[in-house]
Protein backbone atom coordinates (compact mmCIF):
# COMPACT_ATOMS: atom_id res chain seq x y z
CA UNK A 1 0.00 0.00 0.00
CA UNK A 2 0.92 3.82 -0.72
CA UNK A 3 1.20 5.84 2.35
CA UNK A 4 2.22 9.00 3.49
CA UNK A 5 3.18 10.43 6.56
CA UNK A 6 2.60 14.04 7.86
CA UNK A 7 4.37 15.37 11.55
CA UNK A 8 3.42 18.20 13.64
CA UNK A 9 5.64 17.99 16.27
CA UNK A 10 9.34 19.07 17.08
CA UNK A 11 11.86 16.57 18.15
CA UNK A 12 12.16 15.75 21.64
CA UNK A 13 9.16 18.04 23.09
CA UNK A 14 7.05 15.20 22.58
CA UNK A 15 7.27 12.03 21.63
CA UNK A 16 5.25 11.88 18.28
CA UNK A 17 8.09 12.72 15.80
CA UNK A 18 9.66 9.16 16.96
CA UNK A 19 6.73 7.35 17.21
CA UNK A 20 5.91 8.52 13.47
CA UNK A 21 9.74 7.56 12.63
CA UNK A 22 9.17 4.22 14.24
CA UNK A 23 6.07 3.75 12.27
CA UNK A 24 7.66 4.92 9.20
CA UNK A 25 10.59 2.33 9.54
CA UNK A 26 8.20 -0.66 10.37
CA UNK A 27 6.37 0.69 7.10
CA UNK A 28 9.05 -0.08 5.14
CA UNK A 29 9.97 -3.07 6.92
CA UNK A 30 6.55 -4.72 5.82
CA UNK A 31 7.13 -3.78 2.29
CA UNK A 32 4.99 -0.82 1.90
CA UNK A 33 5.55 2.60 -0.02
CA UNK A 34 5.90 5.79 1.49
CA UNK A 35 5.20 8.08 -1.46
CA UNK A 36 6.27 11.06 0.93
CA UNK A 37 7.13 12.69 4.49
CA UNK A 38 5.81 15.97 5.42
CA UNK A 39 7.03 18.19 8.04
CA UNK A 40 4.23 20.34 8.87
CA UNK A 41 4.48 23.17 11.90
CA UNK A 42 7.08 22.13 14.54
CA UNK A 43 7.18 19.07 12.69
CA UNK A 44 9.94 21.00 10.41
CA UNK A 45 12.88 20.90 13.58
CA UNK A 46 13.14 17.06 12.53
CA UNK A 47 14.90 18.23 9.38
CA UNK A 48 17.60 20.63 11.03
CA UNK A 49 20.87 19.84 10.48
CA UNK A 50 22.26 22.07 12.83
CA UNK A 51 21.68 19.87 16.13
CA UNK A 52 23.77 17.33 18.71
CA UNK A 53 22.43 15.23 20.16
CA UNK A 54 24.62 13.83 23.76
CA UNK A 55 26.18 10.50 22.99
CA UNK A 56 24.08 8.42 25.14
CA UNK A 57 20.52 9.26 23.11
CA UNK A 58 19.32 8.96 19.75
CA UNK A 59 19.72 11.74 17.20
CA UNK A 60 15.95 11.55 15.58
CA UNK A 61 16.96 14.06 12.85
CA UNK A 62 19.69 12.07 11.81
CA UNK A 63 17.66 8.61 12.17
CA UNK A 64 15.30 10.48 9.83
CA UNK A 65 18.01 11.71 7.41
CA UNK A 66 19.48 8.01 7.12
CA UNK A 67 15.48 6.52 6.96
CA UNK A 68 15.65 9.35 4.05
CA UNK A 69 18.47 8.26 2.07
CA UNK A 70 18.46 4.80 2.54
CA UNK A 71 15.00 4.44 0.66
CA UNK A 72 15.42 7.45 -1.13
CA UNK A 73 11.92 8.86 0.38
CA UNK A 74 10.18 11.98 -1.07
CA UNK A 75 11.10 14.52 2.44
CA UNK A 76 9.16 17.79 2.57
CA UNK A 77 9.10 21.21 4.75
CA UNK A 78 6.32 23.22 4.91
CA UNK A 79 7.91 26.82 3.53
CA UNK A 80 5.78 28.73 5.84
CA UNK A 81 6.47 26.62 8.89
CA UNK A 82 9.95 26.23 8.08
CA UNK A 83 11.33 29.62 7.26
CA UNK A 84 9.21 31.29 10.64
CA UNK A 85 11.17 28.82 12.08
CA UNK A 86 15.26 28.95 10.94
CA UNK A 87 15.18 25.95 9.23
CA UNK A 88 16.60 26.67 5.81
CA UNK A 89 18.06 25.56 2.99
CA UNK A 90 21.33 26.59 1.69
CA UNK A 91 19.54 27.96 -1.61
CA UNK A 92 16.92 29.67 0.65
CA UNK A 93 19.52 30.95 3.01
CA UNK A 94 21.17 33.35 0.29
CA UNK A 95 18.56 34.36 -1.60
CA UNK A 96 17.59 36.17 2.01
CA UNK A 97 21.15 37.05 2.74
CA UNK A 98 21.53 34.92 5.36
CA UNK A 99 24.92 33.46 6.54
CA UNK A 100 23.96 29.77 7.67
CA UNK A 101 21.90 26.98 7.01
CA UNK A 102 20.03 24.36 8.89
CA UNK A 103 18.07 22.30 6.78
CA UNK A 104 19.34 18.81 5.90
CA UNK A 105 19.68 18.00 2.14
CA UNK A 106 17.66 14.84 2.20
CA UNK A 107 14.79 17.25 2.78
CA UNK A 108 13.50 19.74 0.41
CA UNK A 109 11.16 23.20 1.39
CA UNK A 110 7.82 23.37 -0.65
CA UNK A 111 4.66 24.28 -0.32
CA UNK A 112 1.46 23.16 0.97
CA UNK A 113 0.09 21.66 -2.25
CA UNK A 114 2.74 18.81 -1.41
CA UNK A 115 0.86 18.06 1.67
CA UNK A 116 -2.34 18.27 -0.10
CA UNK A 117 -0.97 16.37 -3.47
CA UNK A 118 0.47 13.40 -0.78
CA UNK A 119 -2.96 12.94 -0.03
CA UNK A 120 -4.61 12.23 -3.53
CA UNK A 121 -1.38 10.12 -4.38
CA UNK A 122 -1.53 8.20 -1.14
CA UNK A 123 -3.59 5.33 0.01
CA UNK A 124 -4.01 6.33 3.77
CA UNK A 125 -2.04 9.61 5.09
CA UNK A 126 -1.04 8.81 8.64
CA UNK A 127 -0.47 12.35 10.87
CA UNK A 128 1.78 12.21 14.09
CA UNK A 129 1.40 15.31 16.33
CA UNK B 1 15.79 47.09 -7.82
CA UNK B 2 16.52 48.38 -4.66
CA UNK B 3 17.00 45.57 -2.25
CA UNK B 4 16.41 47.42 0.69
CA UNK B 5 12.68 48.12 0.04
CA UNK B 6 12.43 44.69 -1.98
CA UNK B 7 13.11 40.82 -1.06
CA UNK B 8 14.71 39.13 -3.82
CA UNK B 9 11.45 38.39 -5.50
CA UNK B 10 10.36 41.70 -6.17
CA UNK B 11 8.01 41.54 -3.30
CA UNK B 12 7.35 44.93 -0.88
CA UNK B 13 9.31 44.18 2.41
CA UNK B 14 7.55 47.04 4.22
CA UNK B 15 3.94 46.78 3.30
CA UNK B 16 3.25 50.09 4.80
CA UNK B 17 5.77 51.92 2.48
CA UNK B 18 3.07 50.81 -0.53
CA UNK B 19 1.39 53.90 -2.38
CA UNK B 20 0.58 54.34 -6.00
CA UNK B 21 4.19 55.15 -7.10
CA UNK B 22 5.63 52.44 -5.61
CA UNK B 23 2.67 49.96 -7.59
CA UNK B 24 4.41 51.81 -11.14
CA UNK B 25 7.31 50.58 -10.03
CA UNK B 26 6.75 47.34 -9.27
CA UNK B 27 4.42 46.98 -12.20
CA UNK B 28 7.58 48.63 -14.95
CA UNK B 29 9.76 45.23 -13.45
CA UNK B 30 7.05 43.13 -14.45
CA UNK B 31 6.82 44.71 -17.77
CA UNK B 32 3.17 45.64 -17.15
CA UNK B 33 1.62 49.09 -18.30
CA UNK B 34 -1.00 49.80 -15.35
CA UNK B 35 -4.36 50.92 -16.88
CA UNK B 36 -7.46 51.44 -15.58
CA UNK B 37 -8.60 48.06 -15.30
CA UNK B 38 -5.29 47.21 -13.51
CA UNK B 39 -5.88 49.41 -10.99
CA UNK B 40 -9.95 48.61 -10.61
CA UNK B 41 -8.13 44.62 -9.50
CA UNK B 42 -5.36 46.65 -7.32
CA UNK B 43 -7.93 48.51 -5.61
CA UNK B 44 -10.13 45.74 -5.08
CA UNK B 45 -6.84 43.03 -3.96
CA UNK B 46 -6.28 45.79 -1.40
CA UNK B 47 -9.58 45.86 0.14
CA UNK B 48 -9.41 41.90 0.05
CA UNK B 49 -6.24 41.76 2.12
CA UNK B 50 -7.36 44.87 4.39
CA UNK B 51 -10.22 42.80 5.42
CA UNK B 52 -9.29 39.11 5.44
CA UNK B 53 -5.47 39.79 5.96
CA UNK B 54 -4.79 36.98 3.14
CA UNK B 55 -3.28 37.53 -0.27
CA UNK B 56 -5.44 35.91 -2.34
CA UNK B 57 -5.19 32.69 -4.40
CA UNK B 58 -6.11 33.14 -7.61
CA UNK B 59 -9.90 31.23 -7.27
CA UNK B 60 -10.10 33.73 -4.45
CA UNK B 61 -9.62 36.79 -6.56
CA UNK B 62 -11.78 35.73 -9.18
CA UNK B 63 -14.75 34.84 -7.18
CA UNK B 64 -14.31 38.80 -6.09
CA UNK B 65 -14.14 40.25 -9.20
CA UNK B 66 -17.06 38.00 -10.21
CA UNK B 67 -19.25 39.48 -6.89
CA UNK B 68 -17.69 42.83 -7.24
CA UNK B 69 -17.06 43.96 -10.81
CA UNK B 70 -19.57 41.45 -12.81
CA UNK B 71 -18.86 37.96 -14.67
CA UNK B 72 -17.57 39.52 -17.73
CA UNK B 73 -14.29 40.53 -15.54
CA UNK B 74 -14.40 37.63 -12.93
CA UNK B 75 -12.76 35.14 -14.68
CA UNK B 76 -9.29 34.07 -14.77
CA UNK B 77 -8.49 34.46 -17.98
CA UNK B 78 -9.36 38.38 -17.75
CA UNK B 79 -7.06 38.51 -14.73
CA UNK B 80 -4.33 36.45 -16.57
CA UNK B 81 -4.73 39.32 -19.25
CA UNK B 82 -3.95 41.94 -17.40
CA UNK B 83 -1.19 40.60 -14.77
CA UNK B 84 0.09 37.55 -17.04
CA UNK B 85 0.26 33.56 -15.86
CA UNK B 86 0.25 33.75 -12.29
CA UNK B 87 -1.91 35.95 -11.57
CA UNK B 88 -2.12 36.20 -7.65
CA UNK B 89 1.58 36.72 -7.62
CA UNK B 90 2.08 39.44 -9.89
CA UNK B 91 -1.04 41.05 -8.34
CA UNK B 92 -0.40 41.02 -4.83
CA UNK B 93 3.49 42.08 -5.47
CA UNK B 94 2.04 45.17 -7.23
CA UNK B 95 -0.64 45.64 -4.75
CA UNK B 96 2.08 45.77 -1.86
CA UNK B 97 0.83 42.47 -0.20
CA UNK B 98 3.04 39.89 0.67
CA UNK B 99 3.10 36.81 -1.98
CA UNK B 100 0.28 34.13 -1.22
CA UNK B 101 0.76 31.26 0.71
CA UNK B 102 -0.84 29.03 -1.08
CA UNK B 103 1.51 28.98 -4.41
CA UNK B 104 2.96 25.84 -5.55
CA UNK C 1 -11.86 12.92 -19.82
CA UNK C 2 -11.42 14.66 -16.02
CA UNK C 3 -10.65 12.51 -13.07
CA UNK C 4 -13.55 12.73 -10.49
CA UNK C 5 -13.45 14.87 -7.77
CA UNK C 6 -12.00 13.88 -4.61
CA UNK C 7 -13.95 15.12 -0.79
CA UNK C 8 -11.72 16.54 1.49
CA UNK C 9 -12.93 17.10 4.77
CA UNK C 10 -10.99 19.98 7.28
CA UNK C 11 -12.10 19.28 11.09
CA UNK C 12 -11.04 22.37 13.37
CA UNK C 13 -11.11 21.56 16.86
CA UNK C 14 -9.00 23.80 18.53
CA UNK C 15 -9.34 26.99 19.70
CA UNK C 16 -7.30 30.03 17.77
CA UNK C 17 -4.33 31.87 18.93
CA UNK C 18 -3.35 29.55 21.68
CA UNK C 19 -1.42 27.61 18.86
CA UNK C 20 -0.89 27.02 15.83
CA UNK C 21 -3.16 24.44 14.83
CA UNK C 22 -6.32 26.36 13.89
CA UNK C 23 -4.31 28.25 11.52
CA UNK C 24 -2.70 25.21 9.74
CA UNK C 25 -5.87 23.55 9.46
CA UNK C 26 -7.14 26.72 7.78
CA UNK C 27 -4.15 27.37 5.45
CA UNK C 28 -4.19 23.58 4.34
CA UNK C 29 -8.05 23.62 3.50
CA UNK C 30 -7.07 26.92 1.16
CA UNK C 31 -4.48 24.92 -0.49
CA UNK C 32 -7.05 22.30 -0.90
CA UNK C 33 -9.07 24.41 -2.84
CA UNK C 34 -6.31 24.93 -5.24
CA UNK C 35 -6.79 21.35 -6.69
CA UNK C 36 -10.34 21.79 -7.39
CA UNK C 37 -11.56 19.04 -4.86
CA UNK C 38 -14.63 19.18 -2.83
CA UNK C 39 -13.83 20.70 0.30
CA UNK C 40 -15.54 20.53 3.86
CA UNK C 41 -14.65 22.45 6.28
CA UNK C 42 -16.11 20.90 10.11
CA UNK C 43 -15.55 23.04 13.41
CA UNK C 44 -16.11 21.31 16.37
CA UNK C 45 -15.11 21.11 20.05
CA UNK C 46 -13.10 24.05 21.13
CA UNK C 47 -12.66 24.95 17.32
CA UNK C 48 -16.08 26.59 17.73
CA UNK C 49 -14.43 29.35 19.18
CA UNK C 50 -12.88 30.38 16.14
CA UNK C 51 -16.02 31.54 14.61
CA UNK C 52 -16.85 34.04 17.89
CA UNK C 53 -17.23 37.62 16.59
CA UNK C 54 -15.14 40.90 17.20
CA UNK C 55 -11.94 38.74 17.06
CA UNK C 56 -9.04 40.98 17.11
CA UNK C 57 -5.40 39.42 17.03
CA UNK C 58 -3.77 42.61 16.90
CA UNK C 59 -4.10 42.77 20.41
CA UNK C 60 -1.53 40.11 20.89
CA UNK C 61 0.31 41.17 17.40
CA UNK C 62 -1.23 37.92 15.48
CA UNK C 63 -3.43 37.94 12.66
CA UNK C 64 -6.98 37.82 13.07
CA UNK C 65 -8.30 34.22 12.15
CA UNK C 66 -12.17 34.91 12.48
CA UNK C 67 -11.13 37.16 9.04
CA UNK C 68 -9.54 34.95 7.47
CA UNK C 69 -12.11 32.53 8.04
CA UNK C 70 -14.48 35.20 6.30
CA UNK C 71 -12.63 34.46 3.02
CA UNK C 72 -14.04 30.89 3.11
CA UNK C 73 -16.76 31.53 0.57
CA UNK C 74 -14.67 33.19 -2.00
CA UNK C 75 -12.19 30.18 -1.90
CA UNK C 76 -14.97 28.33 -3.33
CA UNK C 77 -15.36 26.33 0.43
CA UNK C 78 -19.39 26.75 0.73
CA UNK C 79 -20.16 23.74 3.14
CA UNK C 80 -19.04 25.12 6.09
CA UNK C 81 -20.43 22.96 9.28
CA UNK C 82 -20.42 23.30 13.23
CA UNK C 83 -20.81 20.69 15.90
CA UNK C 84 -24.59 22.12 17.32
CA UNK C 85 -23.13 20.14 20.41
CA UNK C 86 -20.17 21.70 20.76
CA UNK C 87 -22.07 24.79 20.31
CA UNK C 88 -24.40 23.91 22.79
CA UNK C 89 -21.68 23.07 25.29
CA UNK C 90 -20.34 26.14 25.45
CA UNK C 91 -23.12 28.11 25.38
CA UNK C 92 -23.16 29.72 22.33
CA UNK C 93 -25.80 29.89 19.32
CA UNK C 94 -25.71 31.08 15.42
CA UNK C 95 -26.06 34.39 16.34
CA UNK C 96 -22.78 34.67 18.18
CA UNK C 97 -21.18 33.13 15.13
CA UNK C 98 -19.05 35.03 12.23
CA UNK C 99 -20.10 33.53 9.06
CA UNK C 100 -22.73 31.21 8.34
CA UNK C 101 -22.43 28.00 9.27
CA UNK C 102 -24.78 24.49 8.83
CA UNK C 103 -25.36 22.85 12.22
CA UNK C 104 -24.46 19.26 12.21
CA UNK C 105 -25.32 16.26 14.97
CA UNK C 106 -22.81 14.08 15.98
CA UNK C 107 -24.71 11.64 13.53
CA UNK C 108 -24.43 13.43 10.48
CA UNK C 109 -20.68 14.68 11.26
CA UNK C 110 -20.01 10.96 11.04
CA UNK C 111 -21.85 10.08 8.45
CA UNK C 112 -20.10 13.39 6.36
CA UNK C 113 -16.45 11.59 7.76
CA UNK C 114 -18.33 8.47 6.24
CA UNK C 115 -18.58 9.97 2.35
CA UNK C 116 -15.04 11.81 2.75
CA UNK C 117 -12.22 10.45 0.87
CA UNK C 118 -9.47 12.33 3.00
CA UNK C 119 -10.36 13.54 6.74
CA UNK C 120 -7.63 16.13 8.08
CA UNK C 121 -8.35 16.37 11.55
CA UNK C 122 -6.59 18.92 13.68
CA UNK D 1 -15.98 0.22 5.66
CA UNK D 2 -14.70 1.28 9.05
CA UNK D 3 -12.40 3.64 10.47
CA UNK D 4 -9.31 3.16 12.76
CA UNK D 5 -8.80 5.96 15.24
CA UNK D 6 -5.37 6.13 16.97
CA UNK D 7 -5.53 7.96 20.39
CA UNK D 8 -2.23 9.52 21.64
CA UNK D 9 -2.94 12.19 24.29
CA UNK D 10 -3.20 10.71 27.87
CA UNK D 11 -7.27 10.71 29.53
CA UNK D 12 -7.53 14.87 30.74
CA UNK D 13 -6.79 15.60 26.99
CA UNK D 14 -10.17 14.60 26.33
CA UNK D 15 -9.40 13.84 23.32
CA UNK D 16 -11.33 9.91 23.80
CA UNK D 17 -14.53 11.98 24.54
CA UNK D 18 -14.02 13.67 21.16
CA UNK D 19 -13.10 10.68 19.20
CA UNK D 20 -16.04 8.51 20.47
CA UNK D 21 -18.66 11.87 19.81
CA UNK D 22 -18.16 10.68 15.87
CA UNK D 23 -16.84 7.38 15.94
CA UNK D 24 -18.91 4.56 14.82
CA UNK D 25 -19.57 1.34 16.40
CA UNK D 26 -17.45 -0.75 14.41
CA UNK D 27 -14.67 1.56 14.42
CA UNK D 28 -10.85 0.34 16.00
CA UNK D 29 -9.59 2.46 18.71
CA UNK D 30 -5.77 2.14 18.55
CA UNK D 31 -3.98 3.67 22.01
CA UNK D 32 -0.64 5.11 21.30
CA UNK D 33 2.15 7.49 23.33
CA UNK D 34 0.06 8.79 26.35
CA UNK D 35 -3.05 7.37 25.56
CA UNK D 36 -2.26 3.93 26.86
CA UNK D 37 -3.57 5.18 29.98
CA UNK D 38 -6.70 5.03 28.92
CA UNK D 39 -5.98 1.58 28.68
CA UNK D 40 -4.85 0.71 31.70
CA UNK D 41 -6.56 -0.21 34.92
CA UNK D 42 -4.96 3.05 36.62
CA UNK D 43 -6.45 5.41 34.68
CA UNK D 44 -8.72 7.65 37.06
CA UNK D 45 -11.56 7.81 34.47
CA UNK D 46 -12.53 5.18 31.66
CA UNK D 47 -15.58 5.92 29.69
CA UNK D 48 -14.48 3.36 27.32
CA UNK D 49 -17.34 1.67 25.35
CA UNK D 50 -17.82 -2.40 25.60
CA UNK D 51 -18.85 -2.15 21.81
CA UNK D 52 -15.72 -1.12 19.91
CA UNK D 53 -12.27 -2.75 18.66
CA UNK D 54 -9.78 -1.45 20.76
CA UNK D 55 -6.26 -1.72 20.56
CA UNK D 56 -3.21 -0.42 22.45
CA UNK D 57 0.45 -0.20 21.39
CA UNK D 58 2.60 -2.52 23.44
CA UNK D 59 5.98 -0.50 23.36
CA UNK D 60 4.08 2.93 24.95
CA UNK D 61 2.80 0.39 27.66
CA UNK D 62 6.36 -1.59 28.53
CA UNK D 63 8.29 2.23 28.47
CA UNK D 64 5.48 3.45 30.63
CA UNK D 65 5.33 0.22 33.28
CA UNK D 66 1.79 -0.45 32.66
CA UNK D 67 2.25 -4.32 31.30
CA UNK D 68 0.69 -5.41 34.30
CA UNK D 69 -2.09 -3.22 34.29
CA UNK D 70 -4.00 -3.16 31.07
CA UNK D 71 -7.34 -3.84 31.05
CA UNK D 72 -8.75 -7.28 29.37
CA UNK D 73 -10.65 -5.49 26.43
CA UNK D 74 -7.80 -4.15 25.26
CA UNK D 75 -5.81 -6.05 22.37
CA UNK D 76 -1.89 -4.98 23.37
CA UNK D 77 -0.07 -4.87 19.44
CA UNK D 78 2.80 -3.94 18.35
CA UNK D 79 4.13 -1.67 15.30
CA UNK D 80 3.77 -4.18 12.99
CA UNK D 81 0.27 -4.76 13.93
CA UNK D 82 0.01 -1.14 14.29
CA UNK D 83 0.49 -0.73 9.84
CA UNK D 84 -1.83 -3.80 9.57
CA UNK D 85 -4.30 -2.44 11.20
CA UNK D 86 -3.96 1.20 8.51
CA UNK D 87 -4.62 -1.16 5.99
CA UNK D 88 -7.47 -3.11 7.07
CA UNK D 89 -9.45 0.21 8.20
CA UNK D 90 -9.90 1.98 4.93
CA UNK D 91 -9.84 5.23 6.95
CA UNK D 92 -7.54 6.30 9.70
CA UNK D 93 -8.16 9.60 11.70
CA UNK D 94 -5.16 10.04 14.21
CA UNK D 95 -6.42 12.22 17.39
CA UNK D 96 -3.26 14.21 18.75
Amino acid sequence: MIFSIVIYSAPYTTQSASTALHFSKTLIGEGHKIYRLFFYSDGVHNASSLTIAPQDEKSLQAEWDTLIKVNKLDSVVCVSSALKRGVLSNEEAQRQGLTGHSLRDSSEISGLGQFIDAYIHSDRVISFG
Amino acid sequence: MDSLRFDTEGYLKDLDAWNENVALEIAKQENIQLTPAHWEIIKLTRSFYARHQLSPATRALVSLIKRELGPKKGRSVYLMKLFSGTPAKIVSKVSGLPKPDNCI
Amino acid sequence: MTKPKKMFTFISRQAPYGKDRARLCLDAALAATVFEQKVNYVFSDDGVYQLLKQQNGGSIGSKTLGSALEALDLYGIEDVFVNEASLRQRNLNSEHLLIKTIPVTNIQLANLILKSDYVINL
Amino acid sequence: MTTLHTISKGPSSKLLESCLSIARENDALLFIEDGVYYSSELASESSIPKHQLLFTLEEDIIARGLQHSILNKFETINYRKFVELCTFHEKVINWF
